[in-house]
């Protein structure tokens, strides 16, 4: 069987019982989408299918005979990265790093079809990720601001919306 | 040792029905069968080396998928997606908003959330209330051939049966309460179904009682007085402690989810 | 069924740096010939974003912009001692480091420049990325072209050394707990507000609001610092709500084994949260900046208790305050239980409390159990 | 630009929002085994038999390690502390809890090595168990460590962390009110999103290569030169990059065993835990038994404050004495007290091991003290933002340790708090500041200790 993963066609030898995940990280090398439980419980590992998000790990590949699938390798480039993934750059909603590219994948999908910065929707979309670093603050902003279509400068990050910053105390 | 690439070899035999015909045939009386549905639960059973499957068949691209109607009957492919069902009339719709997230639920189906095994840690099946408050009738594959009987008795037999699809009589009023997960990833701790059908029948169902869904009989015979219908419930369930919840939790917290549905109940009728 | 709001207060300090062991750490920076500097660290980046700021301190520091920085802190034969990212010291305590090894580095460059200006070093600066004389910006030359010199033309090449360690292990006398040096580096600060809503039918507690405020000595870059508080307050409202290991502790049993049976917080947890950074300087703190990484998760599960009293009037002391604790808190309250026992002029909450040996403190450790 | 103070992205941003980020799991080596362990079941037990032959002759298993394969089976993490070593790497005669490591397995795939595992022929007599740390003192409960119950190497070897200020009972004698708590925090999992990992390769020249997620790389790398008797130049750490800390991948949980599992098998070994492991093997927060008693005026001064610590260490030291003497350190809060008797004991019980976490011994301390401030408001009935600012520490107040504060921001922290939330704060706390106490600030109880802050 054949899935195109970031456009290119791929030949698969696993079995068809076998996690997407597995197919992309071990037999392919696409590493991106990472296996932070394998039991669908954390969205480390998500993924798009035919558009659709998907957690890699739960999903047989015997499913997915001629499917697209797009991982964070596909999403943008450093040299040219796609609107959530400045947004996630410019709003600082990555930290350790390990659950960003399935948040970011989720934020896509979410993107895609026709979301808004509309905070509750946000969390609806994205809800089912565990982030252990972020407080998941400044990835709704980040998702946000990539709703609304904001342009974001690279070299700098934004304020925090809720943060105000005191002199000197004594 | 891994190579590079690294091909996980198939363990058994795999099959990929493309119609429901040939998943009653490759299902055939079931011995020594695993079925797929979405994946959400056999995949991470299969991730963790639990099962090794000599045979195994993906439903999947079956066509099993579907939600039909006829009139005021209501017929769910065994393969429907949760998500699929979110739209619904209560109990069933919002019952299903309350099944993981919405990856998951788009990969979910209806046929692997209502044959699901006990969750051990955490009760499974959030799906089974809502259907058995509907009263729905499984239409199911085994060794007898092709069967329709009541969803509560296929529930005590559905590891030897490939459930085709679910149906039920659009109720005139439904209602839903559980308690609130804490985020997604969680599963329900305890949920209600209560259905008010178009003869004037209450049903009441739960989850997270015991190992699968529960009528609450004695709940709906002392209806007419939520509060007492509340306690009542205690004396149809088997509670216990797992990872979510204390069986003296659910103890407290049963009669006020009964009561919550059956005001929603009155307030919808 | 009612819900019921209430607001409780906490606040907290919390020191950084690793007591008792000295504390090490170092760093060292090369130049290249075109003034760009690679900087080499022992620091791990836990997602805390310490290869941002040690980066931010070495720029800082030499004068050059930001992004003439490499950092590597990829490996042990490249990067010397750091202690490790705990202890909120990969700020303090190894951005100590990098800063003494920057400085170095800033010296070296105004040497050269000095022979290639002609200009006592003393009487030149770096700003920028080039050094100029003070006073006299128009005499300048590029740091890029005194590292080419320095590689090219004097035969040296610009580097820096930096290590940072207290002074000696300190001394804790047995008997009284007493040291002879601060075994921290440095102490933060933060207080806490938190607002809450309690359904008193099935004890859910939904906490709303937190408002916070840091003081950070110096924030180096003030989105991390916001990072690490909004991610720590997340942790904190986990502490105080949702998680434990063992929800039958002392009982091992029904350990949660999975995302969806142990109870991190979600993103539908996440209340309002809003922050406030002081800027208090540490005495001894790269530019003044505090460790904050840490104690971001200590205020809230305090001041979420005090705001489930004050929104139903019980209090509860074992964490996570979960449905169940609330219940039986409610419970106990309307059986008349909840009220602290009083004898004498003592006020004693807690009745399966044994202050046994607070009271007596020589006597034998003797616990009562419930 | 200036730099200090500039909002600048991460340094790696980028390369975490493209998937460039290479962690321990991403690194790809040709020929890499697979590790499995085996883990107690039982929280209590000895092993009476351990075979690992029927796992050895496996097709596809290259190498199975036991604590005979250890050069240096004891593990102490903090022995350069003064804290002596007590844990086996891999469990010899006795498991000590639920999820301790006996043996492991290197095979060419991870099924492998699990039905490997699964092969090893092992029998176990239990004992009782220990888990409730306000038992541990009892003269019945089970004997579950070799130094007893509770640690007892402190200095001098004390059996508990103590510290004792100023004049107890004379503070206890002068109060108006007493009041007691206690105050039980959870165990809580550290789950970074990133398991414990680690991947080590065999040189050419003879050194391994560590592929760790570790938090100190240096720290872990005396770890693994300890265990295996080796010099620094043996051993090359890569990492740096960590998926995810929190406190729990100070551990080195991983990086010793894997390396045995090389030398051993002479091949390149992974070993990455489970979810699964994650939640029910790694370390842990502490759970915490505090009780308080303070003494207090009627205006809401606090003279003085016994405390009982009790730190559930699970089944060994790990980091435990280091953490309840932070913890100590710091029982006054961020408060000034001048009358101290506090009394810490680091309890082992057969759970897993704990160990540092976000906030190490001040997060429970921090629980108990300002809840229980709340309630010492109560109590007298006055604003808790009074409370806590009447007591707030002051520069030249002196800490539990002796310590005179430099720098202190409790003021303007809980008046800033109190401005953000609208609390209204009466004129005289409102102008209070961080600077030494005066005045009405400067109670009886604080003169002393202001006055010769070397004996206080």
């Amino acid at each position: 069987m054949k899935i195109v993963v970031n456009g290119a066609v791929r030949e698969i030898g696993s079995s068809p019982t076998t996690s997407l995940l597995f197919v992309l990280r071990e037999e392919l090398g696409v590493t991106g989408p990472k296996a932070g439980c394998q039991q669908g419980g954390c969205g480390a590992c998500t993924v798009l299918v035919d558009g659709s998000p998907r957690r890699s790990c739960l999903l047989p590949v015997g499913y997915l005979d001629g499917a697209e699938i797009t991982t964070v390798e596909g999403l943008g480039t450093p040299m040219s990265l796609a609107p959530v993934q400045q947004a996630f750059v410019h709003h600082y909603a990555a930290q350790c790093g390990f659950c960003t590219s399935g948040f970011l994948l989720a934020a896509q999908a979410y993107l895609d079809r026709g979301g808004t910065d509309d905070r509750e929707a946000i969390i609806e979309a994205l809800g089912g990720h565990v982030c252990r670093c972020t407080g998941y603050v400044k990835i709704i902003e980040a998702v946000a601001a990539a709703a609304r279509g904001d342009t974001f400068d690279l070299t700098t990050t934004a304020p925090g919306k809720y943060t105000t910053v005191a002199g000197g105390a004594r | 040792m891994t190579a590079i690439p690294d091909v996980k070899p198939a363990a058994g035999e795999v099959v990929i029905p493309t119609s429901a015909e040939e998943a009653v045939e490759a299902f055939g009386d079931g011995s020594g069968v695993t079925l797929v549905g979405g994946g959400t639960i056999v995949l991470a059973d299969m991730n963790y080396g639990r099962i090794a499957p000599s045979r195994v068949v993906l439903l999947g691209r079956a066509g099993l998928a579907g939600i039909a109607r006829d009139r005021s009957q209501v017929t769910i492919g065994a393969g429907t997606s949760v998500q699929d069902l979110v739209g619904l009339a209560a109990p069933l719709g919002p019952c299903a908003a309350n099944v993981a997230d919405i990856e998951i639920r788009l990969q979910g189906t209806v046929g692997g959330n209502l044959c699901a095994g006990a969750g051990g840690e955490v009760p499974r099946g959030d799906l089974q209330g809502a259907f058995l408050a509907l009263g729905a009738t499984a239409r199911s594959a085994g060794d007898d051939g092709i069967g329709t009987e009541p969803l509560e008795e296929f529930l005590t037999r559905r590891d030897e049966r490939l459930l085709l699809d679910v149906s039920f009589e659009e109720p005139a009023a439904g209602a839903f309460a559980s308690l609130s997960r804490p985020h997604t990833h969680d599963y329900t701790a305890l949920a209600v179904s209560g259905v008010r059908t178009p003869g004037g029948e209450l049903r009441l169902a739960a989850t997270g009682v015991g190992s699968w869904g529960q009528r609450l009989p004695s709940a709906e015979a002392a209806a007419a007085d939520p509060e007492q219908a509340g306690r009542a419930a205690l004396g149809d369930v088997d509670l216990r402690d797992d990872a979510l919840a204390s069986a003296w939790y659910r103890e407290h917290t049963l009669p006020i989810l009964v009561q919550r549905v059956l005001v929603r109940l009155e307030e919808a009728t | 069924m009612a819900k019921h709001r209430g607001s409780g207060t906490a606040a907290i300090e919390y020191p950084t740096g690793m007591n008792q062991n000295g504390d090490p750490s170092q760093a060292w920076i090369k130049v290249k010939p075109d003034g760009r500097v690679d900087v080499f660290s022992g620091t791990a980046d836990i997602g805390n974003g310490a290869k941002t700021i040690q980066s931010q301190i070495v720029a800082e520091a030499i004068g050059v912009p930001f992004d003439w920085i490499t950092f590597d802190n990829s490996n042990t034969d490249s990067s010397p001692v750091c202690t490790g990212t705990f202890a909120s010291r990969a700020t303090f305590v190894a951005g100590n480091a990098v800063l003494k090894a920057a400085k170095q580095v800033r010296e070296k460059i105004l040497d050269v420049a000095a022979k290639e200006m002609e200009i006592d070093a003393a009487d030149l600066e770096i700003v920028d990325g080039d050094v100029i004389a003070k006073g006299a910006p128009q005499k300048k030359m590029s740091v890029a072209d005194v590292a080419g010199a320095a590689t090219f033309g004097h035969g040296e090449l610009i580097t820096g050394t930096g290590a940072q360690l207290k002074p000696y292990v300190a001394i804790v006398d047995a008997g009284t707990g007493q040291v002879d040096l601060a075994p921290h580096s440095a102490i933060s600060y933060a207080a806490c507000a938190a607002e809450v809503e309690v359904d008193d039918e099935t004890g859910e507690v939904t906490v709303l609001r937190l408002v916070q405020c840091f003081d950070v000595g110096r924030a180096i870059n003030p989105t991390l610092v916001e990072g690490q508080i909004e991610g720590g307050a997340m942790m904190g409202l986990g502490l105080g709500v949702l998680e434990t290991c063992y929800p039958y502790y002392p009982d091992t049993e029904h350990r949660g084994r999975q995302f969806g049976a142990y109870l991190a917080p979600g993103m539908e947890n996440m209340p309002e949260i809003e922050t406030v950074l002081i800027e208090n300087p540490s005495t001894d703190g790269p530019y003044g900046a505090k460790g904050i990484g840490e104690m971001a998760n200590n205020p809230q599960p305090p001041a979420i208790a005090a705001a489930v009293h004050d929104a139903i009037g019980v209090w509860i002391t074992e964490l996570p305050i979960t449905p169940e604790r609330v219940l039986r808190a409610l419970e106990k309250r309307s059986a008349g239980r909840d009220q602290p026992t009083k004898h004498g002029k003592v006020v004693a909450f807690d009745e399966e409390l044994s202050l046994a040996r607070v009271a007596h403190p020589e006597a034998p450790v003797k616990l009562v159990v419930e | 630009m200036k730099a200090v103070g500039a909002r600048i992205p991460r340094y790696d941003g980028v390369a975490h929002v493209t998937g460039r980020t290479v962690y321990v799991d991403d690194v790809r080596i040709q020929g890499t085994l697979w590790a499995k362990a085996l883990r107690s079941p039982h929280h209590h037990a000895g092993i009476t038999k351990l075979d690992t032959r029927p796992a050895s002759e496996l097709k596809g298993v290259h190498a199975v390690i036991t604590h005979e394969d250890v050069p240096l089976n004891v593990y102490g993490h903090l022995s350069a502390l003064g804290i002596p070593a007590d844990e086996p790497l891999l469990a010899e005669d006795a498991v000590r809890y639920k999820g301790q490591p006996i043996a492991l397995v290197a095979a060419d795939d991870e099924e492998t090595a699990a039905r490997a595992v699964d092969a090893i022929e092992i029998e176990f007599e239990e004992r009782p168990a220990l888990l409730d740390v306000r038992k541990a003192f009892d003269p019945d409960a089970p004997r579950i460590h070799q130094w007893g119950n509770w640690y007892t190497h402190f200095e001098d070897e004390m059996d508990r962390r103590q510290i004792r200020k100023g004049d107890i009972d004379a503070a206890f004698a002068q109060a108006d009110t007493i009041v007691q708590g206690v105050y039980r925090p959870a165990a809580i999992e550290h789950a970074p999103l990133e398991t414990q990992v680690c991947q080590v390769v065999p040189e050419a020249n003879g050194r391994l290569t560590i592929y760790s997620c570790t938090q100190a790389l240096y720290f872990s790398m005396g770890v693994v030169a300890a265990h295996l008797g080796v010099p620094l130049n043996k051993l090359k750490f890569v990492g740096g990059t960590t998926g995810g800390g929190f406190g729990g991948k100070v551990d080195t949980a991983t990086e010793t065993m894997t390396s045995l599992l090389v030398l051993k098998s002479g091949k390149p070994v992974k070993w990455r835990w489970t979810r699964e492991e994650e939640f029910l093997c790694s370390s842990t927060r502490a759970p915490w038994h505090m009780e308080i008693a303070d003494a207090v005026t009627k205006d809401g001064w606090i003279l003085g404050r016994r405390m009982l610590t009790l730190h559930d260490s699970g089944a060994y030291a790990r980091f435990s004495p280091y953490g309840l003497t932070k913890h100590s350190f710091h029982h006054t809060g961020a408060y000034t007290i001048p009358n101290l008797a506090f009394d810490g004991y680091v309890v082992f019980t057969n759970r897993v091991p704990t160990t540092a976490m976000r906030g190490f011994g001040v997060t429970s301390v921090s629980f108990a003290v300002e809840t229980h401030m709340n309630r010492v408001a109560e109590v007298l009935g006055i604003d808790p933002f009074e409370a806590r600012l009447k007591n707030a520490n002051r520069i030249g107040d002196t800490s539990p340790n002796g310590v005179v504060y430099t720098d202190p921001s409790t003021v303007p922290t809980i008046q800033a708090i109190a401005t953000a939330i609208g609390h209204e704060l009466k004129s005289d706390y409102r102008a209070m500041t961080n600077e030494p106490r005066n005045g009405e600030w400067l109670p009886e109880h604080l003169v002393a200790q202001i006055a010769n802050p070397e004996e206080h």
